[in-house]
């Protein structure tokens, strides 16, 4: 029988994958698709706990979570891109004006 | 529903989807000719409907190219990808009241949401090509599709509002009235929308041949071509099968059986789709994206809070809603194609009478008789002065002086004569090369003696170019028909010209006489 | 007995597709794993029977985020230049299996009182729009509020990409 | 019965008119400045027929006061801060003359003020500066009291500085913002001192527990304090600089403002506050020896000035003196009289001067004279209002100003001298005013005016000025002075006294002596100037007061002095601690700026350590 614990884990695998994603790729773009990852991982994690614990409220909470990401997504890749046009790289790495 | 039951109907599914797909290739292709006054596919089988048949064996034994550096998985998975979509809506289509794979209770948020995987599959057949030309195609066709479901999606909205529900049975059920008649402006958003989402005339400026090759599959051929070229058809059935469901009240009908009432609607909404193809121009590019965001989308928008409104003000419809909201729709479209105007000027109440000339038009070409030849049966009636790919020699009248030879610029008349006994010349050889023949008749014309004729026949095909060299013997008179060119007493001899086919006077019989496509 | 089936299935493609998408360096092909990774998560939903929620996913991280991400990544043309790791695979690897070790000791640690027996699966359109919009519980005011942050994000987004 | 919305009415009536104007009026009708006039004369229409029913009502109540409940203001922990009124024979009389000289100011103003952009910004500053001493008088206690105070103060700043383009009116303008500031600082700190002392701030309730829990000390210095205010806002010496430059603003400004009311409201605020000052003598001496000797001081430099609203300037000093003079003697009546009296004839003489002004379009007397053949009604006015504050039997001024030197006689013989001498030299600056201006010859006025185009002011300034001559001719012969507790004279009984005959003869001697020298030229002034060159000079420059506090005050003490000490303060131990702090924040960030690299994984790296940390340390640490 499938419990909660497997929804659980399987959004705590997914999650840890996003970090992973988020700490090593250097590629923008590539980071803004492992934040995808990590909050997908979030939701799978609200659905199950709105399943198992036989309250909507979770999976509302998901909706608001894809809205977001939603937002997220559209702004962030528009930065991106923003930022690609002013140095030509989408390079983490080698944006880096912020420093000292 | 066990197991058996489900996998019965999925494989009936799919055979109602491969058939269904031909007829429609069929169907648009013999429409379109009669749309056109031509007849279409009509060789394969009784009325030409083996000829899907016969396109998808050429197809499938064509080789498959895959561009050299291209993405190959990528390239592969692509038209599975745009295919699998189409066939995934078909779950949710109810053929008849139980005649469902599945009816969700998300209904068509399950075919909105299947349906935009194909996007990815486009991005993905431009990407795999790689091929500018492919992916710019590709780029171009996913943005419109992403602006064209905008609308597509927020007109299905007035119809749930209504319904009250998401599920396409209820949808079907609660229509007592067709929601075309409550939702007309809807519906028109619909209809464009999915034009687009189809990237069909008007909207296929992106994969046309006269604009940017084929868009995004230029570099497809063999079967994964014809897996896009499926798709295309298998998307005009799902979106007639959407339309019917949505719009026409689905299987719902009086008499018949429900599935062919359902047929029937499906049918007619192809039958649409294909009249508008053939009707109307494409679209500018320039245009085509502000239609969709500043015409369709705010429309959009507008009768949805239109129909909430009414929802809330009349949870039950009474028929003078129908007439209230054929109004706003007509108001609407007027007013707002005057107030924002597209890219060039381009108003729909300036344009709007002349798309309306041109689908009648079209309609009635439906009833006029094709022009289109058959050729080995039927011949066209040539032109008096046509000069056909031979020539005629008449042995009788030549004298052999070689001014034929002379005149030609090309050098191709090979005359060899000797003395005869009444110190006339003899011809001992005449040979021309017609493979290098410009037909200038500039030979009939210096012939002094009238014994060079251009001919009248034009189907001289052979398998070698040394068979195009003309000797004395097939040049002879006896074995052609003179053209009237440069003989006049010849076009005197010949009967007036009608009209361009033989035999029987074909054309509308509305224009009987005035020789519209013919030379009198 | 389906469902679990399912499950196993779409958990083990959705972890792979989102070790691909982590792990590959041609970004096309990781922008395409990731959809595929929505799609399995989609899937997952339905297992769980959230039926709207995987329509809904499906709708907008396939249909419409996927391809936000694979228009910037052709706008940006980085293909060339893959999408290769920084210097801290190592480090990175260490934190992520960290935080994977203190969440799966959370949860299995964890009372979660689970409601038992388990209701029926049903469906849950209606539900969830009776819970969001319910004029004494719903959240109607944070849903006017995601629908503003909506606005301002796609007037921000275009504002931000547009050519000056 | 006095109803007490009535009584908030008569102060708000014209405050409401302000935001009226400013609010509506100013930004909906601008081409339509009428509109602006009107709402403020109609408004101060009200309030005097509210203040004269006030008037009666207090006539008929018993004890001459109408008693009302203050209500609750603002409470901060156990101090309550209250807001009321109180209408008693003192605020009756001051809420008449206000009103009426407001009145005919505004009328009068109507016409001065014709074609000035500023038109409804003037009478929008006019309602409220009305609404605001209205408030004053009004006042049942001193926070409320000192609002209104600071109001009136206000007002004068922005009136003076009405044309603010000017740079000396906009000098003039913070000038006297500044200088009553002074004063303001002693008045609130003699507020604050009661507060801490007595726990009320209610003035009724001061009278009576003030003398009760203060010592004698401590009572002189909060009569000191509150004298300070009085100093400043009525221009006593040494904070009299402001008054003269003040006359910068519009001639109606000067004769309501700087004339009638707000410079009378220390003379006010002391008569207010008297039953602290009786309690102390010597509070009372310094009342008396500032009063004097600001009066006679005063007006030894309006001998001299020729700007026709200076000379009005510095004897409205003068007067003031003579008002706190009779104040420090102990007759509240009387000082009081003379305020009104002084109200009626002194904004007269100003709205004569506008008069002047509109006609010649100068201020300068030397430019003047002549006027009387052509502004015969100015002339007849002006000359009533001189008449009456030179103390002529039997004008207004007469009346009051024998009533406060019968009572100076009475307690310190020596500020009688001053007064007497004070009085010659009042009727002799006056008369040299109306000689100058109305008698002789047209001497041209400012460039562009040729004697043809002199003219009489129309009706709607004249008016006005007839009604104040009336009130300068009979406000004497009123019962003021009994009503308001001090002892009456009969109109023709006071003749047979001595004294008021001495204040005759040395006001007669001064306009005789204004005639010989400017108008039968028996004396050239440049020959008494010349003989006495050495004080002509120092009155001239008015005994050097400005350049005294610019020069000595300013610059020396507290530009060199304090403010030294103050910016070493500042550049040393202030700056130095920020300096300081800031410099180790610096070094502290050179060292901590190396771990910020730009590189926004090491900080996600860093992001996530710290939560897994803080998981661990919940985890831990959690029971």
């Amino acid at each position: 029988m499938i419990g909660l614990e497997h929804f659980l884990i399987l959004s705590a695998i997914l999650f840890s994958i996003g970090i992973y994603g988020v700490l090593v790729k250097r590629n923008a773009i590539a980071i803004l698709m492992s934040i995808e990852i990590m909050l997908n991982a979030v939701n799978i994690a609200m659905v199950a706990f709105s399943r198992y614990l036989a309250l909507l409220t979770g999976q509302v909470f998901a909706i608001f979570i894809i809205t977001v990401a939603a937002a997220e997504a559209a702004v962030g890749l528009a930065i991106v891109v923003a930022i690609y046009r002013s140095r030509r790289t989408v390079d983490v790495g080698e944006v880096d004006l912020m420093k000292w | 529903m066990d197991w058996a039951h489900l996998g019965i109907f999925v494989v009936v599914i799919i055979a109602f989807f491969l058939i269904m797909a031909m007829v429609f290739i069929w169907l648009e292709r013999r429409l379109i000719g009669r749309f056109q006054i031509r007849l279409g596919p009509n060789r394969a089988g009784p009325f030409g409907v083996l000829q899907p048949v016969a396109d998808a064996i050429k197809v499938l034994i064509k080789e498959d190219i895959v561009p050299a550096r291209g993405d190959r998985w990528v390239h592969f998975l692509a038209p599975i990808i745009v295919f699998t979509p189409i066939l995934m809506i078909f779950a949710v289509i109810p053929f008849g009241e139980r005649a469902i794979l599945a009816d969700l209770n998300i209904g068509i948020l399950y075919v909105v949401a299947i349906s935009s995987i194909g996007t990815i599959g486009v991005f993905m057949a431009g990407w795999g090509s790689n091929n500018k030309y492919s992916l710019i195609g590709a780029m171009r066709t996913v943005a419109q599709m992403v602006s064209y479901e905008i609308p597509l999606v927020l007109s299905t909205v007035g119809v749930v509002l209504i319904a009250g529900s998401l599920s396409m049975v209820s949808i079907v059920e609660g229509q007592s009235i067709p929601f075309i008649l409550l939702q007309p402006l809807g519906f028109l958003i619909y209809f464009l929308g999915a034009s687009a989402e189809m990237n069909r005339t008007p909207f296929d400026l992106l994969e046309a041949e006269s604009e940017i090759v084929a868009g995004f599959h230029t570099e497809y051929s063999g079967l994964k071509f014809a897996m896009f070229y499926l798709t295309e058809y298998g998307h005009a059935l799902a979106v007639s099968a959407i339309v019917t469901t949505l719009y026409l009240s689905g299987w719902m009908g009086p008499g018949l059986p429900a599935f062919l009432w359902f047929l029937i609607k499906v049918f007619f909404v192809f039958f649409l789709v294909v009249w508008v193809r053939s009707t109307l121009p494409r679209f500018r590019v320039d245009q085509l994206m502000g239609f969709a965001w500043k015409y369709l989308f705010p429309l959009a928008l507008v009768n949805i809070f239109v129909t909430a409104f009414e929802v809330l003000l009349w949870p039950d419809f009474p028929w003078p809603v129908i007439f209230a909201n054929i109004f706003i729709a007509g108001a609407l479209i007027v007013l707002w194609s005057r107030l924002f105007p597209l890219e060039g000027g381009v108003r729909f109440d300036r344009y709007g009478l002349g798309i309306a000339k041109g689908l009648a038009l079209t309609f009635r070409h439906l009833f006029r008789t094709p022009i289109t030849v058959q050729y080995p049966e039927e011949r066209l009636n040539t032109s008096k002065r046509i000069r056909g790919n031979e020539l005629l020699w008449d042995d009788e009248a030549c004298n052999g002086c070689g001014a034929c030879a002379r005149a030609c610029p090309v050098g191709i008349i090979n005359l060899e004569t000797r003395r005869g006994p009444e110190k006339g010349l003899l011809v001992e050889r005449l040979d021309i090369d017609m493979g290098c023949c410009l037909f200038c008749g500039l030979c009939v014309e210096a012939c002094p003696l009238g014994a060079l004729f251009m001919g009248r026949g034009y189907e001289r095909a052979t398998y070698r170019r040394g068979q195009l060299v003309m000797d004395k013997e097939r040049l002879a008179l006896a074995g052609g028909e003179p053209s009237a060119y440069a003989s006049p007493q010849i076009e005197a001899a010949l009967p007036e010209q009608t009209l361009l086919v033989k035999g029987e006077m074909r054309g509308s019989r509305g224009h009987k006489g005035e020789g519209r496509w013919g030379w009198r | 007995m389906g469902m679990e089936i399912a499950f196993w299935i779409l958990a083990a493609l959705g972890v792979g597709s989102a070790l691909a998408v982590v792990l590959n360096r041609d970004i096309f092909r990781a922008a395409l794993f990731l959809v595929f990774c929505f799609f399995t998560i989609a899937g997952i939903y339905i297992t769980i029977g959230a039926d709207f929620l995987a329509g809904v996913q499906v709708l907008i991280y396939v249909g419409a985020i996927s391809i936000l991400i694979i228009f910037a990544i052709m706008l940006t043309r980085q293909t060339q230049r893959g999408s290769p790791s920084n210097r801290l695979p190592l480090p990175a690897l260490v934190i992520g299996l960290a935080f994977l070790g203190a969440m799966v000791f959370i949860v299995l640690t964890t009372n979660w009182h689970v409601v038992t027996p388990l209701p029926e699966a049903g469906p849950t359109t209606g539900a969830i729009a009776l819970e969001l919009f319910d004029p004494e519980s719903g959240f109607v005011l944070p849903f006017e509020i995601a629908s503003v942050l909506l606005l301002a994000a796609a007037i921000g987004a275009i504002v931000l990409a547009r050519e000056k | 019965m006095f109803p007490e919305a009535a009584g908030w009415a008569i102060f708000l009536v014209p405050v409401l008119s302000f935001a009226i104007i400013s609010l509506i009026t100013r930004p909906f009708f601008n081409s339509r400045p009428r509109i602006s006039a009107y709402i403020t004369i109609a408004s101060i229409s009200s309030s005097l027929i509210l203040s004269l029913w006030a008037l009666v009502s207090v006539i008929q109540a018993p004890g001459h006061a109408i008693l009302l409940e203050p209500h609750d203001w603002v409470t901060i922990g156990s101090t309550t801060i209250q807001v009321g009124i109180a209408i008693d024979s003192l605020t009756a009389v001051m809420l008449i003359v206000i009103t009426v000289v407001s009145l005919m100011v505004q009328i009068y103003s109507q016409g001065y003020m014709h074609g000035d952009g500023g038109y409804h910004r003037y009478f929008a500053f006019m309602s409220l500066f009305t609404g605001s001493m209205l408030g004053l008088v009004l006042a049942s206690n001193l926070v409320m009291l000192y609002v209104f105070w600071e109001l009136v103060g206000l007002c004068s700043y922005l009136l003076i500085g009405f044309w603010f383009h000017r740079p000396e009116a906009a000098r003039a303008a913070v000038k006297a913002f500044l200088v009553t500031r002074i004063g303001d600082f002693g008045f609130l700190a003699a507020i604050i001192f009661l507060y801490a002392k007595t726990g009320t701030f209610d003035i009724a309730e001061l009278y009576v527990v003030a003398p009760a829990l203060l010592s004698a000390t401590a009572l002189t210095w909060a009569a000191i304090g509150i004298f300070s205010g009085a100093v400043g806002k009525s221009a006593q010496f040494p904070l009299h600089t402001w008054l003269p430059d003040a006359m910068e603003g519009p001639t109606p400004v000067s004769a309501l403002i700087h004339a009638a009311t707000m410079v009378a409201a220390g003379v006010y605020l002391v008569a207010r506050t008297f039953p602290l000052f009786a309690q102390s003598p010597q509070a009372m001496t310094t009342v008396a020896i500032i009063g004097g000797f600001t009066a006679i001081f005063a007006a030894s430099m309006g001998l001299v000035m020729t700007d026709i609203k200076r000379v009005l300037a510095y004897s409205t000093i003068s007067q003031l003196g003579y008002m706190m003079l009779g104040l420090g003697a102990g007759s509240v009546a009387f000082a009081i009289f003379h305020l009104a009296n002084h109200a009626f004839f002194k904004s007269l003489l100003f709205l004569g001067a506008g008069s002047v002004n509109h006609a010649t379009g100068t201020f300068d007397m030397r430019e003047m004279g002549g006027l009387k053949k052509y502004m015969p009604w100015t002339y007849a006015a002006f000359l009533i209002a001189s008449l009456s504050i030179a103390g002529i039997w039997p004008l207004a001024g007469f009346w009051s100003k024998d009533g406060i030197l019968l009572h100076a006689w009475g307690s310190t013989p020596v500020l009688f001298y001053l007064a007497m001498i004070t009085v010659f030299m009042t009727a002799f600056y006056m008369f040299r005013v109306v000689f100058l201006t109305f008698g002789g010859s047209y001497r041209g006025g400012s460039e562009a005016r040729s004697a043809h185009a002199l003219h009489e002011s129309p009706k709607v300034m004249l008016i006005p000025m007839v009604i104040l001559a009336i009130l300068s001719i009979t406000s004497g012969w009123l019962p003021i002075s009994g009503f308001l507790g001090g002892e009456s004279m009969g109109f023709f009984e006071v003749l047979s006294h001595p004294m008021p005959w001495v204040s005759l003869i040395l006001a007669g001697l001064g306009i005789l002596l204004a005639y010989a020298m400017y108008s039968a030229k028996w004396l050239s002034p440049e020959a008494v100037g010349r003989r006495f060159q050495a004080l002509y000079r120092v009155l001239w420059n008015k005994y050097w007061f400005d350049e005294l506090y610019e020069r000595v005050f300013i610059f020396s003490v507290l530009v060199d002095g304090l403010f030294l000490v103050l910016q070493w303060f500042d550049t040393y131990i202030v700056d130095g601690l920020v300096n300081g702090v800031a410099g180790a924040t610096i070094a502290a960030g050179g060292i901590l700026r190396r771990l910020q690299t730009g590189q926004l994984q090491v900080y996600g790296l860093a992001i996530f350590i710290g939560v897994l940390a803080i998981a661990a340390c919940l985890f831990i640490f959690a029971p």
